[in-house]
């Protein structure tokens, strides 16, 4: 709810216009960072390279982040519970597999779909149930399932890439929409979609208020622990749908899928301005901190930066992202 | 390695070429770095961009083909990282940058060739070393070490392998499986472990480099085993410190890919179908390099002996010929 | 009994509750009726609050029985006591920082969208805000945006935040433990006032408060709490201050305040014009051996006052001199090695680590003079912490035990063996009894007393104006950030403080300086 | 001070023997529930296979896990003061390569150690005031400077395996003392070293105390940034050693080395029973918990658990382990 923060402190404040105060709003808002960093990012690479700003480039490139962009919003939505989702690779790699085994096995999409989804689903309901009624420490309980859920995922490929999608799950991947690719398209509507959740629904508050003070939430008598299996049932969805799309996209489901994007789908959302602390966040952020890595990729790759410094920009960019956002956080506090 | 030709990419005439290899890590893209660039040396027009996933992710690999594209370069040499990164490679075809394929292939794509050799007859090869070491002993009880469980190369090179047997009507028993995830420590102690664990193997098959790229000191229960005449041992990939595996006769034999020849012949066909339009077969065999105590034929390969290949390595004078369409059959 | 429960709200009966062996309550028998307003008192760690959260359904009793207008229940969750109408006001905050105020008004129970079906779980947040509003209203928070974010409130403020909270639904029984401690004088009237509203509209009402004053303000019925037991139970009007602090002590407590005796001393600490943050051109001066009182409303400057002093925040103008000499303080660090301490206003946020031994929360501040070459010295820490456990009296089992499980009391001395093991010259205390039970009060004034006596030169904040009047030599008054006046012991009446307090801006500017 | 939790908090208990007391205490410890998983693994693999119980095997599987052991306890001193270290692996890398760099090109093996240590410094240094006086949250600190040094790593190498090193930087890695590997020594020796200064320094007490509330440390006087940067050195010291000892035992420096430890590294702490939350966790925690792990890999292999169910079971075992801590936990909640 980073809009509403700090706004009206100040009883009486003379009326602004309702942009300014919007703009405002989000300056003092924790994606602001990175958004800056996004920008300046897209500014320079527009510059040094003729190809960056094109219509295919951008669009490639937004359909390469979109994976990632999906399953960070679900890890965003854990971290904001005050929780972490490790195993969130394994189960792209496992929701992948069992609807590309499904495909290839003559299933039809909507079978292949709910295959995924279903993984998805029960693999959060055991994360979820293992750290709510359990309560068992997220970061081993995940760590744990990230293991399993791979260990399956080699069971489900048996070690052999499967092809031979049905064509309407490929479109799912590989399709276009008024220009638009289908991942592209599906991470801005579930952007849309955890953004209303997180705003406007009892969910995404209650959530907002079990990460900010957990026994607060739990004396007020919110159903902390039904909360909790539900937004790591939620994080597994949007997991298994990233992970789906990786492989409908790629139009092949391997058994290295996904592995180890853990990392990349936490830094997503923890460089979007996320905090690991909990209580804090938004659907926007996983999108910005997929955009920035994914931009950087891009550039790097048009810029033809050596493959020993690639590594090195990464890393400086990152850092120098959440500086960004340090320098503005410190002009209001 | 990469960028420095972008001054002389405008130059009329002038061909832009990106290699896209598996990782940076490992000594065999170093020589085909080199190859490529001797290459492209000879050639006098062609400047490449050198560059590798930095996660060995397949979806990683198919964003820097796309960006390749984007940049509307004038080829890419591609090592794919499985199929994933096949689709990369049609699109690139689509938009009318011709792709050529090294060291792995994306076999049912519209790439313009492939560069390389074929995993199974490595595979096959090393099964027929094992075979001949093994002749007349007895039922054979062998362990495989390999990669990421399920990598599709790894996989062909072990049905090779088992292949071979086969043909050669060699008793024998896969007893195991063992996963090393490419980590050299873990890599081991899983070949120490499955040794210790159970004696009743006697040969193992390396289907990658990983636990030959370390000390010997470190692979104790093998060295002994190997000495004891209780084991034998066949690997995969030709690179340095695998060599002297060779020479203390831990092992009977490597078997490895021509890691120059990927880069050299690479640069080359791209070249030869980009710039003259030239037609190759879909498949151009760059051969195996197999390494043994004495030179030897190894099904229809010549094999070589570890000074040989160290002599090769230290100096760095890998030489190939360029390959035309009409060198190959 | 029988015909008197047929009357009352909420009752126990025979509550029972143990902690890990412990008993913490021992057969207690309460009752509260519509319209009343009870009063719980009794030390720290008598019980009271472990009581008001077996009755909101949050812990559960060992034995006994608990009725509800006659009927007996067994509660089983918060959420069931509230759907009850039973509503309690924790002794500790429980807001959630990051949210705005109406979102906490409404935690758990945020009015539904009217044009969806409910179980969408759509907000209707127009009417959230506005019915946030008017309970802002009856609380004294009028001028408070019901989308203010929590995080940027004083603890008075969220105190009141957390009333409005109680009193967003229909109750039949409040249950308030503690809900003064952190107000000001004027918020604590209005309090009562809702209070007697409520009352008058037949809500039962249980109240804690250490302010025994407080209880014979409001309270009807007195209940008294001492190591678990129920040892008096009194209508207001037949009970005297006197019997009440000695039902909970178990003994007489003599004076509350010591006699204060100030022979003249040299200044041992100057502050010239210290600004930053709210703090404004804040001169003064405090002699050594003196207690030097800083009064004001809530909000006034004083804790900032202190953080500037004590380097915790950086000031932006001002100095301050030690002995005579300029002192360059930018950091706690730098503050502790000048011999200055700071007992600041939350001990548990600010000055203790609760899942620490009150072993290492004594010598933190310290912990430099026990080590040599960085390796602690173990035996003098033991030495050390033993005196000051006995030289304090701080009830605790161990030295080995966590504080998290001492009495508010015992914590707030542990804050301050803390300080005195540095030997400070200076030591800055933040409402230092603060939540603290009367008898462990004289123990921290005569404390105080003694300390000042050694020569320490003392600044205490605090908003409770006889505990500022009692102990101070001088008193400094603070409005808007200015310090306004200061007051000598003759001079300083409470009507003069206040005078000085409510001291405005216009005022200001109208001539004082 | 695990020690010390809620010990005697029964007043007049009567007086026990020390040992029965020294045991209730360990059995109150965050570590037990790990060690209780420890044994009954060794318990049961003794059972399952003759060979897991000789003393090769033993000590061959201690020096397998010393490497992440010593990592990890520096780990545990950075997640003991509230903080987190992604860059370990890397770190392990480059410290590795440089010594390997030395090493190969002639120098002596003090210079190559000393390379190696002053990597760990330099790392640590620049973790620590990134985080310490920069403001910026460790998570992303450090998953920056984890690319950034892992670019170093490919810079130092060229992607060349190094070998030849000098014999008694070999001898560190892979050579014995009185039958123990070296290795094994060192990580004893960090063990007790670093079990001193965690209950006995200075730096220790405040490392718990600003782990356990930042700020009340930092009203009580305490030099936080300080002692924060000294703990991040310390741990990149660790990270530094375990990679060095890593590169000498394996006998070549490649670009690989310690890639992907981040993760294990943590995990070992994590799995002996340290909080992310911070302010909890000993020497002992990191040591046990890298044990559970390397015992677990030993028996999977002696065993001969299949390719694809090995992930299985260490992932279920993971999670077992720290229900069992669980349940000890409850039993005296
Ligand atoms: N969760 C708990 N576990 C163990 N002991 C507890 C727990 N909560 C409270 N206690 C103990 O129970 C006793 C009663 O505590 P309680 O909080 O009810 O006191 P109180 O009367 O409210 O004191 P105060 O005036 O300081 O608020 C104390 O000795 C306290 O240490
Ligand atoms: N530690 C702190 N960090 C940030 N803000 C603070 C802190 N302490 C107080 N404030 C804020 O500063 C404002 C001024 O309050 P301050 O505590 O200085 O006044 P005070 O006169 O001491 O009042 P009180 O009696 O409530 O302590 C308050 O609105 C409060 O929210
Ligand atoms: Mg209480
Ligand atoms: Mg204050």
């Amino acid at each position: 709810m980073s809009d509403e923060r700090r706004d009206a402190t100040v009883p009486g404040a003379p009326r602004r216009r309702t942009a300014l105060l919007a703009f405002e709003r989000f300056y003092r808002s924790s994606e602001a960072g990175t958004l800056a960093a996004v920008v300046l990012l897209m500014v320079l690479l527009t510059f040094a390279n003729n190809q960056f700003l094109t219509r295919d480039n951008l669009i490639f490139t937004a359909r390469s982040f979109s994976f990632i962009a999906i399953a960070a919003m679900g890890a965003c939505f854990v971290i904001i519970v005050g929780g972490i989702d490790l195993s969130v690779g394994s189960v792209m790699g496992l929701a992948g597999v069992v609807a590309a085994f499904l495909s290839s096995h003559g299933y039809g999409t909507i079978p292949s779909v709910v295959g995924a989804l279903l993984v998805g689903t029960v693999s959060g309901l055991l994360n979820g149930l293992l750290i709510a009624k359990g309560g068992l420490a997220p970061f081993i309980v995940t760590l744990g399932t990230l293991s399993i859920f791979r260990s399956f995922v080699y069971i489900v490929t048996g070690g052999f890439p499967m092809q031979g999608f049905g064509p309407s799950l490929l479109w799912l991947g590989q399709g276009f929409f008024i220009g638009i690719p289908m991942p592209v398209w599906i991470m801005v509507v579930f952007w849309i979609l955890l953004t209303f959740v997180l705003r406007r629904m009892r969910l995404g508050w209650y959530a907002y208020s079990i990460g900010g003070n957990e026994e607060a939430a739990r004396l007020s008598g919110l159903p902390v622990d039904r909360v909790k299996v539900l937004v790591y049932v939620i994080a597994g969805l949007m997991g298994a749908i990233g992970g789906l799309l990786l492989v409908a996209r790629l139009g092949v489901g391997e058994s290295t899928a996904g592995l180890g994007y853990e990392l990349n789908v936490i830094a997503a959302a923890v460089i979007g301005g996320v905090s690991l602390k909990g209580g804090q966040g938004s659907a926007f952020s996983a999108v910005l901190g997929a955009a920035l890595i994914g931009v950087l990729n891009n550039g790097l790759v048009l810029l033809g930066v050596g493959e020993y410094l690639q590594q090195l920009v990464i890393g400086a960019v990152i850092i120098l992202a959440v500086s960004i956002d340090r320098i503005r956080a410190k002009n209001f506090a | 390695a990469g960028g420095q030709n972008e001054a002389a990419s405008s130059k009329p005439g002038f061909l832009n070429f990106a290699v896209v290899a598996k990782s940076l890590n490992n000594p065999a893209f170093q020589v085909a770095e080199k190859g490529a660039n001797d290459r492209a040396a000879e050639l006098g027009d062609v400047g490449i961009t050198w560059t590798a996933p930095t996660n060995a992710d397949a979806a990683e690999e198919v964003q820097m083909i796309e960006g390749f594209i984007a940049k509307h370069v004038d080829g890419i040499l591609v090592d794919s990282l499985g199929p994933s990164a096949c689709g990369a490679v049609n699109e690139a075809i689509k938009a009318g940058i011709p792709v050529v394929m090294w060291d792995s292939d994306c076999p049912d794509s519209e790439r313009n060739a492939y560069v390389g050799s074929d995993n199974f007859k490595g595979g096959y090869a090393a099964g027929l070393l094992y075979a001949k070491a093994v002749q007349g002993k007895g039922q054979q009880n062998v362990a495989i070490l390999t990669g990421t469980p399920g990598a599709s190369n790894l996989q062909q090179r072990d049905q090779g392998f088992t292949k071979a047997l086969d043909d050669q009507q060699i008793p024998y028993k896969i007893v195991t499986t063992v996963p090393c995830y490419e980590d050299l420590a873990k890599s081991v102690t899983a070949v120490e472990d499955t040794l210790r664990g159970n004696p009743s193997i006697n040969g193992f098959f390396f289907d990658g480099p990983w636990s030959l790229l370390v000390d010997p000191s470190n692979l104790p229960v093998m060295t002994s085993k190997v000495q004891s005449g209780a084991l034998t041992v066949v690997s995969f990939d030709t690179l340095p410190p695998e060599i002297q595996y060779v020479t203390n006769g831990s092992v009977i034999g490597l078997v490895g890919q021509t890691y120059y020849g990927w880069g050299y012949q690479g640069i080359q066909v791209l070249y030869q179908i980009v710039k003259n339009h030239l037609k190759y077969p879909k498949f151009v065999n760059t051969g195996l390099g197999i390494v043994t105590p004495q030179p030897e034929m190894v099904g229809d390969q010549q094999s070589i002996t570890p000074q040989a290949m160290n002599q090769l390595w230290s100096s760095f004078s890998f030489k190939e010929k360029p390959l035309l369409p009409q060198d190959l059959h | 009994m029988a015909h008197l429960d047929a009357l009352s709200a909420l009752s126990v009966h025979h509550l029972t509750k143990k902690y890990s062996g412990v008993t913490v309550l021992d057969r207690v028998d309460l009752s509260v009726r519509p319209g009343e307003i009870l009063a719980l008192l009794g030390e720290n760690g008598a019980g009271k609050s472990t009581l008001m959260k077996i009755l909101s359904g949050i812990h559960r009793p060992d034995d006994g029985r608990i009725e509800f207008f006659g009927r007996e229940i067994e509660l089983r969750g918060p959420k069931q006591a509230q759907a009850l109408g039973i509503n309690i006001i924790h002794q500790e905050l429980n807001i959630v920082a990051n949210r705005t105020v109406a979102q906490n008004i409404f935690l758990g129970r945020e009015p539904p969208a009217t044009w969806l079906p409910a179980w969408s779980g759509w907000i209707d947040i127009a009417r959230m805000n506005a019915d946030a509003q008017g309970l802002l209203r009856e609380v004294g928070l009028a001028s408070l945006a019901p989308s203010a974010r929590c995080a940027e409130l004083s603890t008075a403020q969220q105190q009141l935040v957390e009333i409005a909270r109680a009193i967003s639904t229909e109750s039949k029984i409040i249950l308030m433990d503690e809900p003064t401690s952190s107000l000001s004088a004027a918020q604590v009237e209005s309090l009562f006032q809702l209070m007697r509203r409520l009352r008058s509209g037949g809500l039962g009402v249980i109240l804690t408060t250490h302010r025994i004053e407080e209880a014979f303000e409001i309270a009807d019925r007195i209940v008294i709490l001492r190591d678990g037991k129920l040892v008096a139970d009194r209508p207001a009007k037949e009970t005297r201050p006197q019997e009440v602090i000695q039902w909970m002590v178990g003994r007489p407590v003599g004076q509350l305040f010591p006699e204060r005796s100030s022979a003249p001393h040299k200044d041992l600490l100057q502050v010239n014009g210290l600004s930053g943050g709210k703090v404004r051109e804040v001169s003064f001066a405090v002699r050594r051996g003196e207690v030097f009182g800083l009064g004001g409303l809530m909000g006034s400057g004083r804790t900032e006052v202190a953080r500037l002093l004590f380097g915790a925040d950086r000031a932006e103008r001002g100095d301050i001199v030690l002995n005579g000499r300029k002192a360059r303080i930018a950091s706690p660090e730098d503050a502790v090695a000048l011999g200055v301490g700071f007992v600041p206003e939350d001990r548990k946020l600010q000055a203790l680590i609760l899942d620490l031994a009150v072993r290492q929360n004594m010598v933190l501040a310290s912990l430099r003079s026990f080590s040599r070459g960085g390796v602690i010295r173990r035996k003098a820490i033991e030495r050390s912490v033993g005196a000051y456990v006995r030289d304090l009296n701080v009830q605790l089992r161990s030295a080995s035990q966590h504080v998290r499980f001492l009495s508010g009391g015992n914590q707030q001395k542990v804050v301050l063996a803390k300080w005195l093991m540095l030997s400070p010259r200076i030591l800055i205390l933040d409402e230092p009894t603060r939540g603290i039970d009367v008898g462990a009060k004289a123990e921290i004034y005569a404390l105080i007393d003694r300390l000042a006596s050694t020569g320490i030169a003392i600044v205490m904040i605090s908003s409770e104006l006889p505990e500022l009047l009692g102990m101070s030599d001088r008193v400094g008054v603070m409005s808007e950030g200015r310090l306004v006046g200061v007051l000598d012991r003759r001079e300083a009446t409470p009507e003069t403080v206040m005078r000085l307090a409510s001291m405005g801006k216009a005022a200001l500017e109208g001539g004082a300086r």
